[in-house]
């Protein structure tokens, strides 16, 4: 049985991703899933300085999803590259770095320095943090923009290069179709939806920051219309994910045009999801007599 | 080190007005809980593939009995998951991960440890007095509850060897008023030490206080809404002091921190 | 304790509205929820020709979700107006007629004919109608667009005007103000998410129109969101919903901003929820001590 | 006119392989329901505020007893909400809406009754058939399951007094094939005066092939998803022929319709 896919140059062993900022660096879970066994990890978001995060609580459960409003909170570019990123690398994992900027400048410098840093497969741009402004417009909702940090972060990198898109948006296939023709090896979607919750209680937002990103199986139909949008729209590969909790859910996103599939939240839930969803893949495909996982990519899109 | 065990419930009855004892068999996390460790547990009514509730829920360690390879947590009912978890029934399966987080620092025989615990915060240091008398401490345990219906780990306290001293606010049993109120009660002179606190944060702020004028160093245990328990989110936030420029992780650097660590006068906001 | 609203000139003795299309034309659920109970009924899309609405399978459950793809079946306004109106009239409920067109002549249309039926309180416009086409946009997603129709529907009726507000958007503060300056009452918010599910065995989607629309708790976090910035940027009053299951989920919408719920998905689970709703809003009001609807709206929103 | 109670759990046993039939006391449905009506039911485990399953699950009446007030149902494990139906426990509460939709017509006494139903679909039948009998009419069942164990209704259809042929895919018991095969050996003439079907979709398609050809007339009962299962959200839609222009509403204009308002030939996704 061949699992094996190229994400825009990334080649890997099997379909199952692990999502930014659902895995760290690749070890809390360490015994319970092992980084190699996964197609690829992709990192917490990485950004030029050290970020401290937003204020507390940063998370809340809603009903089959969850917000989170970690406001990005990482060590910075030279910490990873440093620290975690070597640790990784040992491990034989194949690692794709998330990357975030406030400038354009930023995305710029972040590529470079990643791009003389060794062992990292690609670089997924994170152009959907949902609490980061750029003159005045939400980064990653509008074409031409989305356009440009492509464009400026190919130019800067031979690594391959996947946006990864935010779901908050009118048009989603124009955003792709944008980043497609700007370079973009793969993209990657969805992120999280914007959302809030209240506690009628104190009659205040549940969330330090009011505002978070709602994740899980609740955002897992609109997840999977998206794909199937983009699918239908752009040649390069897609890394589709959005509260795949099962193996089933993973071939859904598959069966809509994702080439792999992200796992996140589910993580949390169930720490060996990844190697389930995986294991699931497999068992799907010789049920249904496939030899190939490219069989069944974009097999429900007409 | 923690495992993720599918585990059998043995025992999950009522102990006192929405007050639970949950048991079940977790050999590989019963030989390796400390003291003030967690367990994240996850809450799929009948195991089914129901979505609702979402995240694991995380208990403190309320005991853990590496021969019998059986651990016990004690819950409030609060929301959807405590509501569900009460209906699970002895022979139904609990996926648990734990023991995650650092527990409480163990002081040395011959020790005098005092332990001031509200609500379920009596819930790790249960299982802290039993280890600290099983190494040679003398324990003192102040208990505060609403009433006394809800002292539902004094038996288990008295029974392990502890000093108990309770305080509940409609008086119906020992002081009437705040468990922080005993405090005053307390030698003026080596009333401990160490002191350990779990509880709600007014309390808390209270014990650290008296921790500072008394000079004797103590430990807490914090909460914190969680996703992964693990250390790899960074949901659990908290800022320990009101200057600050970085969050400690509740789960893995925490729960238990050191008593000066932690800034408790600028009120659980002003931390933020 | 004062229940009662005004919702941009349609006056509501209570805050609990049943949300279009789930309520059909108020008689569906008779002997369990009376019309005139409510705070106000919104009937089901009523469209100037009669519409047939799309191939089944039309609805799919999703986690805390469900899909629909009705397609704005409906037998169009004269036959609402002649039939379905008057009973609902005697009823003695408060009718607010929810509006579709393919055209802009179509909503005009729809107007001018409602404006000279008897007995209605208010127009909810439909611009968020997810499978209808016009000048090759998705109606309802661009400001423009939604200010002309809000006007020309001014135009034509003296009757309150309300746009019900798709969240498949960019920037709905946006679309809210271009709203309100065109003259909008009150605004409705929020309609369906565009979503999708898959059926792994048969490799198809589930519905036959592929796409349809996320209703029920999932959607609740985004919802709140929109309310709130909504509430922060306009001045008119706010019908908020999506996802509310309980008279807790109501009291949040009313905290963010909303002067008035409405409840749909729900009540298929529950048909006597909007009954429900009103008696636990009444019964925090008196636990928190508030006489008056009014101090609890917005009170989240800083 | 129907009910929504809050109706205790009387009986939730399992009768067959992943198939399950429970009695609830719900004693205005019973009072009130038809058979081919249906019931829509509420599950919520342990009665919990979870949304997941969010929608009310539709099951045929396959019992309804006015005078103890207790109806019946018949079901096969699916997916999620089956899999927790099937967890609910005498004493615990179900909330259920019914009955619902347009049943079968009866036939007047005198006549002969053909009833042909695989799976599930057993489950409507087997309450026409009492219902047929008790009125007088003679009752023939063709009833198909795919192996011996899964005719679960067989006993109680043989004890009211219906006259029984079966089919099982595997041929452990009865015909060995089709049930639909079992058409073919009723009597030329006057096989019956009316047929009820109710199962999959070629079945029921091979049954109206065999009521135009005999001019029997007949009726059937049909599935769809729903939402509201009263009339209002127009989910349920069927198109009933393959020409029409508008949609019939499984939940309020059938799930019984007449044979001949149905079209079988263009095949399941013709009619859509
Ligand atoms: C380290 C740690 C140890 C704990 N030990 C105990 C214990 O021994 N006994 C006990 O009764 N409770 C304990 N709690 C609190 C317990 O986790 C919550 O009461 C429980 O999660 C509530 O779940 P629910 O679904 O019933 O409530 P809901 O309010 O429905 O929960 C909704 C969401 O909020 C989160 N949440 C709600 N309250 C808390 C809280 N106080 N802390 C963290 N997350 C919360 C839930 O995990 C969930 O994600 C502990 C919490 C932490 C962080
Ligand atoms: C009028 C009517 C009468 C029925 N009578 C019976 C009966 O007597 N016994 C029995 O076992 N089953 C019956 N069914 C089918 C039964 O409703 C489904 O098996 C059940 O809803 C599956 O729920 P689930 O959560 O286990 O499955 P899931 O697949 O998890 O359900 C997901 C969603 O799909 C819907 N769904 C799935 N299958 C069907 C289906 N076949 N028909 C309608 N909706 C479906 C569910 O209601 C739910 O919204 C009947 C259906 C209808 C419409
Ligand atoms: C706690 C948390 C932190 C996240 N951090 C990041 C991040 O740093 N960068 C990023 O691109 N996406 C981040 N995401 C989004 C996830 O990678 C993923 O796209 C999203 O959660 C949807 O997938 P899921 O439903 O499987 O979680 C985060 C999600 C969660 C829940
Ligand atoms: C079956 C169904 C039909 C609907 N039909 C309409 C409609 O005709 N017009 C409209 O404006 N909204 C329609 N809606 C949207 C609802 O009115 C409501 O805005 C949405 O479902 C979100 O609220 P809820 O989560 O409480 O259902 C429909 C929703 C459902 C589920
Ligand atoms: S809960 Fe995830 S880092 Fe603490
Ligand atoms: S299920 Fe709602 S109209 Fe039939």
């Amino acid at each position: 049985m061949n699992l094996e896919v190229d994400l825009g140059g990334i080649r890997l062993a099997n379909p199952v991703v692990m999502a930014s900022g659902t895995f760290g660096y690749g070890f809390g879970y360490e015994g319970l899933l092992d980084p190699d066994d996964v197609g690829a990890i992709i990192s917490k978001a990485t950004t030029r300085e050290p970020w401290a995060g937003n204020p507390p609580p940063r998370i809340a459960e809603t009903p089959c999803g969850m917000l989170n409003a970690i406001g990005l909170e990482n060590p910075g570019i030279e910490a990873f590259l440093s620290e975690h990123l070597p640790r990784l690398r040992r491990s034989g994992a194949v690692v794709i770095v998330n990357i975030a900027g406030r400038t354009f400048q930023e995305y710029v410098e972040l590529a470079s320095m990643i791009e003389t840093g060794k062992g990292v497969a690609g670089i997924e741009i994170n152009i959907s943090c949902p609490n980061v402004d750029m003159g005045g417009m939400q980064l990653g909702t509008a074409p031409g923009m989305v356009s440009e940090i492509v464009k400026a972060v190919k130019d800067e990198t031979h690594l391959p290069v996947m946006p990864k898109l935010s779901p908050n948006v009118t048009d989603i296939v124009a955003i792709a179709k944008a980043a497609e023709s700007a370079g973009a090896d793969a993209i990657s979607m969805i992120n999280t939806l914007q959302g809030m919750a209240v506690d009628i209680e104190t009659k205040r937002p549940v969330l330090g920051n009011i505002f978070g990103g709602l994740s899980g199986p609740a955002i897992k139909p609109i997840a999977l219309r998206m794909v199937y949008q983009v699918y239908r729209a752009v040649d390069i590969p897609i890394l589709g994910g959005g509260g795949i909790m099962s193996a089933k859910d993973a071939i859904e996103f598959l069966l809509v045009g994702a080439s792999a599939v992200s796992v996140g939240t589910g993580t949390f839930v169930n720490p060996r999801l990844a190697m389930e969803v995986k294991a699931g893949i497999e068992d799907y495909m010789e049920r249904h007599g496939h030899t190939d996982l490219r069989e069944i990519i974009g097999a429900a899109v007409s | 080190m923690f495992f993720l065990e599918n585990t059998e419930i043995v025992e999950n009855d009522r102990v006192g007005d929405g007050l639970y004892e949950l048991k079940c068999r977790a050999p590989q996390i019963a030989g390796k809980g400390e003291p003030g460790q967690f367990v994240h547990v996850e809450i799929k009514p009948h195991q089914a593939a129901s979505a609702s509730p979402l995240l694991r829920r995380p208990f403190s360690l309320y005991g853990a009995d590496a021969e019998q390879g059986v651990i016990s947590i004690l819950y409030r009912i609060r929301g959807l998951g405590t509501s569900l978890l009460k209906e699970a029934k002895p022979g139904e399966y609990l996926s648990v991960l734990g023991p995650l987080g650092r527990g409480f620092t163990l002081s040395g025989a011959g020790s005098v440890a005092l332990l001031v615990g509200g609500g379920m915060g009596i819930a790790p240091l249960a299982y802290l007095a039993d280890r600290l008398l099983e190494s040679g401490c003398e324990v003192d345990v102040l208990y505060g509850a609403e009433t006394a219906c809800e002292l539902v780990a004094l038996e288990k306290l008295e029974q392990s060897g502890a000093r108990c001293h309770v305080a509940t606010m409609d008086g119906s049993r020992g002081h009437k008023g705040l468990v922080t109120d005993l405090l005053a009660r307390m030698p003026a002179e080596k009333a401990a030490d160490i002191i350990y606190s779990c509880g709600p944060f007014e309390m808390m702020a209270r014990v650290a206080r008296f921790s500072k004028e008394r000079g004797i160093p103590g430990e807490v245990s914090l909460e914190s809404n969680m996703a992964c328990g693990v250390g790899v989110c960074l949901g659990c936030a908290v800022r320990l002091k009101a200057g600050d420029r970085d969050y400690a992780k509740v789960c893995s650097d925490g729960p238990v921190f050191s008593i000066d660590q932690v800034e408790f006068e600028a009120g659980e906001g002003g931390r933020k």
